[in-house]
């Protein structure tokens, strides 16, 4: 089953005539899929991700998400994305709020009591390794302290579809760590959808079911992998050969050197593009 | 409350507003006291009382129908009477004297008219009453008026300053400002513009309205104004009467009040003490004629249709 | 160096204030000694602060005068508030409405008031509901302008997130938009509380029997010209205090902000 | 959608304007026939045009009475805008100038300054300059609450980068401070200008020989109320103009700002 | 020859009582030196940094830099940070000026001509790979290339301190080892002093002439590790022995069993600190 079905989308910001910024994509992720996206700084990954989240308005092309259009109306908008939960690539916590409170918005949004509400950003934070800093407002927080706010806050109300932008980006080795193996538990016992952009060839290899890999000018998909490794998977996984391969292909399609490294077995599984 | 929205209301009486054309100064008296003495409410009517800042706000009011009655100075109903065709009636004169005066410094006397050309006069506001007074004047004694500048100098006190400094050799001030400057030590030298025209003194109106619907209520009010006016002349009532003044001033003192009442008496007894209330309709065509000439009215009016001086008769002969 | 500036910030104002009032009040009473200007003008402070101590211990003066001008501004105030902070949301979240409304809302402003005053005391009366009128509509814009700068000033990144959490429209504004248009609300309120108290006063001045304005009036035409500046110290207190009032609002409506935070940061 | 709304945007307010202002005319109409107030108090919209036609018509209201009223406004903004924005960024910089000034800068703009008219006409004269003072008397205050409010909402970080490349005091001013600010400038700006129209429209009314408020007084006191309606009409049209130029400032001034940003986002 | 002295600092965000952020910390990094500063998020390394380059006050202690102090008066404070730049965790762009003019702004702070000023910049961009994009303002960037510029403005001025906080944390890694080379290309050419906060070990172990490594509550210097690698080090350095053996013991170190593992040949170059 489909749960995101990105058609010939292009984007530009401005006045038709100015350069795109994504070209024409196509991306479909079924449901359940982790998929993680790869790509150098600037190709184009927060404006798709921002526009299968429904904060950027195509400018060609139309995205479903769960059968419903992001491209369309403004009410069916809404109903698409009410199950999609956004980690941002900067935190956008309000300054107002404390940890706990920042967390428990989209929970307050959807009308959660607040003691169940409260119990619920608590577990979050908890999760995060933040319980702590339950009170402490935002400007109190290190950089590290406010993404994970962020993530407790997109976790908090256990959307179907997680669209994640750099979500680890800020954290330390051992934090990275440990959330990446949260986020496959959470990940495996609730097979959520999730699109999760990031910046590490290893955390995108160790997450992900499959890995779309972006180049720019335009923004476009170069190779698209299926990550054939058994769930649920260790620290370990990462010295084994495969996991290697994997990564060696991936930097390889980062790189340019497209079409002969992506001789995967899979069969429908890698495509290639070409700009 | 300053006395206008107390209990003691008529019971099935009707209820008229006074609005003042300035504040509360002593000239008022006759209005508050028949108010506070009762006597609006012998006649069956609920008196209030208001005030405002100039002659066009109260005039205004008066054809919002927000107040019935007012008491304002002739020239400016007189040039909107004709000029605007402003359906007010006059029906009682309070004042029979101008309080306004030609003012100047002592060492520097402005003896007439003749002697502001090319100079400045300081008025109280423009357009209102006392700079068309300077055109009227002007006019009576020969002068263009465009020939004699204004500057707004507010009150006389304030002018002095001014006439002090050179910006004006001359103002338009209250005898009651005078005696304030004189106290101070000032001297000063000043004519009333009686000497120059006999303009009407402040007079009471009301619109055509009501005077055609409520012909009664007029001359019953006109009638509690008449025995407010006698009450106020009668120095033996002046500790009352201050009293009553109070209630609307209560700023002032008693003092003070008295040496304004002691200003004002003369103007009220000007026609002599039989004349009171008296409208004088010759001095109105008088003035008519005269604001003509001045250019002020673009065509004049049958006076028979604004001043009602015989009402005063119908009001006595209540009393 | 934090210790020392919060202990300088809390005390120093109580010199420096009263220092600077002196020097004021010693300029003033030079001025009318040098100058020779006529006490009907300009009295010396000696003469105003006696008259001041007569005012300020008549009963009369607080209960009627104050009294009714701070129920007019205060009224005045809610309403112009209600009416700014409403028009201003409405401009700033939408652009069509911002250009619709806004030309009028700038005609309402810009319109001499004074003119109108017969109007105003037609529909409203000559009581106390004609003052709150004036004061209403004379404090409202700089509400609505501020609010309207306000929300259009939301970071993008605070919206896509109320977009992204799936929030309805009165959560987004609730708990999104007003907190951090709040700010700038009351930036505006120090404004209207100050417009609010002019407008009662002014409308005061133009009929009616109580309040400071009337009482001020009063005066005027007495020629107590003392007594006259002695209230326009007492109204212009009386602004003072409304003023403090609302700017301490903003420690406990906005803490987090910026523009209230105590930052133990160097001094630059 | 974005060309639409773009569209839509622009030529909306043709649309929208003529016909809003179409609506509030007919219920005036309305309201002048079916209430019966006296045409002098409020005058048919059709003697208000009249009388407008007549008014714009002759040169000497627009040489005289809205040229003198321009150049006080203009002046007195200038004044004011210098005063306000220095004395926002004094206090705004400095919590112990914030301290020390305000209540003094908060005192001049409560008083009522129609009881002050004798002394500014003393200081300044019975020309434009007693007039262009009180314009910038009573605009000063936004620009000071406002610029105050801009740079005290200055983001720690751009202050922290700002003494990170070793900025001088001067340079963090010009180049870090003053261009945040310039939204809060501007948005008091917006105030500033009809406050300084009404200030100089209050203080012909005060006194002096020409300027619309002069006029309008004229007018008044004349009971030519139509005529006044038409002045009024046109002080308000004056006064909005006077506010469009200013806003229309922000698209220069402040180009990256969010509240001009034309946003492409999807409609919330 | 010391350049920057830090000596038991404390630094407590409150009134005293409240626990301290930093505990006392003592650092002495000598002229020239690459510091790399490594720790799990939160435990006080921004607030470090910060404080170093005046942009904190600290609670306790003293700092210097080059000798001049910085935590006494503010004229000494700014003549010892003149020659001081920092790159900021969060970007602190100025968003009304286009890249090339942010970029430019120390050197127009420091009163360089416009052309000359414009020329710099326009280099600094190039070297973060960003000349297509000097006329962008930073809503018009991505998050990685806000960074970029962020970095290119503290380059550009050519500051002989250089405190860096997480500067290549958003940067995929092909940007990230570009960037790494450059950096220690300048560093090489001009030997600055570099004090680099990172969550990657392996950028510390590879960037850095040392590293040191703090934990939290109070946040406190627990190891400081020399690196001994040869220079230039190139991509190829992460495959030996060595480079495994120090990403290792300083694995260690973060994960808290500092004790055993420092047993580092350097004689005064590793320390050890209690809590
Ligand atoms: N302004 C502040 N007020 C109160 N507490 C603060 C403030 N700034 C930082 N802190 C606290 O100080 C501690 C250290 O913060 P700091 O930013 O130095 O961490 P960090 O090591 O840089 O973390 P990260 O890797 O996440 O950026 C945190 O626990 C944080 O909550
Ligand atoms: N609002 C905007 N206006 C104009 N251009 C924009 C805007 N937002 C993004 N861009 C451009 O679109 C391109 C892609 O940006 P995007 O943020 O999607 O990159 P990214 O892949 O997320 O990069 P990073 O890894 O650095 O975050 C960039 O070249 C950027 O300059
Ligand atoms: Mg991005
Ligand atoms: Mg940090």
């Amino acid at each position: 089953m489909t749960s995101i079905a990105v058609r010939s989308v292009t984007k530009r910001f401005g006045p038709s005539g100015t350069p795109p910024v994504l070209g024409s994509i196509d991306l479909e992720i079924g449901a359940g899929q982790f998929v993680a996206l790869l790509g150098s700084s600037g190709c184009g990954k927060t404006t798709l991700l921002r526009t299968i989240g429904g904060l950027e308005t195509a400018s060609g092309g139309t995205i479903t998400v769960d059968g419903r259009s992001v491209t369309g109306g403004a009410s069916e908008r809404r109903k698409a994305l009410a199950d999609v939960g956004f980690v941002f690539q900067e935190h956008n916590l309000l300054p107002w709020r404390t940890a706990l409170e920042n967390v428990a918005l989209p929970l307050q949004s959807r009308k959660v009591a607040k003691a169940t509400r409260t119990a619920k950003a608590g577990e979050m934070l908890e999760l995060v390794g933040l319980s702590h800093a339950a009170d402490k407002l935002p400007h109190e927080m290190s950089g590290g302290m406010r993404q994970r706010v962020a993530i407790a806050r997109a976790l908090a109300y256990d959307p179907g579809v997680l669209l994640m932008d750099e979500p680890f980006g800020a954290l330390d080795a051992q934090t990275r760590d440990n959330l990446n193996l949260e986020l496959q538990r959470i990940w495996l016992e609730a097979r959520k959808t999730v699109v999760f952009v990031t910046h590490s060839i290893s955390e995108a290899v160790f997450l992900a079911d499959r890995v779309v890999v972006m180049q720019a000018q335009p923004g476009r998909v170069v190779a698209d992998v299926t990550i054939d490794l058994a769930r649920s998977r260790g620290a370990d996984v990462m010295a084994t050969p495969e996991f290697a391969r994997y990564t060696g292909l991936l930097r390889d399609a980062l790189d340019g050197h497209d079409a002969p490294a992506l001789n995967d077995p899979a069969p429908n599984a890698t495509e290639e593009k070409s700009a | 409350a300053c006395g206008s929205d107390d209990a003691e209301t008529v019971k099935g009486g009707v209820t008229r507003t006074y609005q003042s054309a300035l504040g509360w100064l002593v000239g008022n008296s006759p209005e508050i006291i028949a108010k506070e003495a009762g006597y609006l409410a012998e006649y069956g009517i609920n008196g209030k009382l208001v005030s405002s800042t100039g002659t066009a706000q109260a005039l205004q009011g008066l054809l919002a129908k927000s107040s019935e009655y007012s008491r304002i100075q002739p020239l400016s109903s007189m040039i909107t009477i004709a000029n605007e065709d402003a359906p007010f009636v006059v029906f009682g004169t309070s004042v029979q004297a101008s309080a306004f005066e030609m003012q100047s410094l002592a060492e520097k006397p402005v003896k007439s008219m003749k002697d502001l050309e090319g100079k400045s006069v300081g008025i109280i506001s423009a357009g209102g009453t006392t700079d068309q007074m300077v055109d009227l004047m002007a006019v009576r004694q020969g002068v263009k008026p465009k020939d004699i500048n204004r500057k707004v100098t507010g009150l006389g006190t304030a002018a002095h300053q001014f006439a002090l400094k050179g910006d004006v050799v001359a103002w338009i001030g209250s005898a009651t400002e005078r005696t304030a400057l004189e106290e101070a030590g000032h001297k000063i030298h000043a004519w009333s513009f009686d000497s120059v025209i006999k303009v009407p003194g402040d007079s009471f109106v009301t619109t055509r309205d009501e005077l055609d619907k409520n012909r009664d209520v007029v001359v019953k009010v006109l009638a509690a104004y008449y025995r407010g006016l006698e009450f106020v002349v009668d120095p033996k009532n002046d500790k009352q009467t201050i009293e009553y003044f109070r209630t609307y001033n209560r700023e002032i003192t008693v003092d003070m009040a008295q040496a304004q009442l002691d200003v004002a008496r003369p103007l009220f007894l000007a026609a002599g003490r039989n004349n009171i209330m008296k409208t004088d309709v010759t001095q109105w065509d008088t003035m008519q004629d005269a604001l003509a000439q001045a250019g002020l009215i673009e065509k004049t009016v049958d006076l028979s249709t604004v001043v009602y001086a015989d009402l005063l008769d119908e009001a006595l002969a209540l009393i | 160096m934090k210790r020392t500036s919060t202990f300088v910030d809390r005390w120093l104002v109580f010199v420096t204030t009263p220092l600077l009032a002196l020097v004021i009040i010693g300029g003033w009473e030079a001025y009318v000694r040098l100058s020779g200007v006529s006490h009907f003008v300009l009295p010396g402070p000696g003469d105003v602060f006696a008259a001041l101590k007569t005012q300020i211990t008549d009963p009369y003066v607080w209960t009627e005068h104050v009294w009714t001008t701070f129920v007019e501004t205060v009224f005045g105030l809610l309403i112009g508030a209600a009416i700014g902070i409403a028009s201003g949301f409405a401009i700033g979240k939408s652009r069509i409405l911002d250009l619709v409304l806004r030309p009028f809302l700038v005609l309402i402003q810009v319109t001499p008031k004074v003119a109108l005053a017969p109007l105003f005391v037609l529909w409203f009366g000559f009581g106390e509901s004609s003052k709150i009128a004036l004061a209403a509509l004379v404090c409202f814009f700089p509400l609505m302008v501020n609010t309207a700068f306000g929300i259009q000033s939301l970071p993008q990144g605070h919206g896509d997130m109320a977009t992204s959490i799936g929030a309805g429209r009165w959560f987004r504004f609730a708990r999104v938009e007003l907190p951090h248009t709040m700010a700038y609300i009351l930036a505006g309120l120090e404004q209207a509380v100050v417009l609010a108290t002019i407008g009662a006063i002014v409308g005061e001045y133009l009929g009616g029997d109580k309040g400071l304005g009337r009482y001020a009036l009063n005066l005027q035409s007495n020629l107590q010209i003392d007594l006259l500046f002695g209230a326009i110290v007492l109204m212009a207190v009386y602004g003072l205090v409304l003023y403090v009032a609302t700017t301490s609002l903003k420690k406990v409506l906005i803490p987090w902000h910026e523009s209230v935070r105590l930052t133990s940061r160097p001094s630059k």
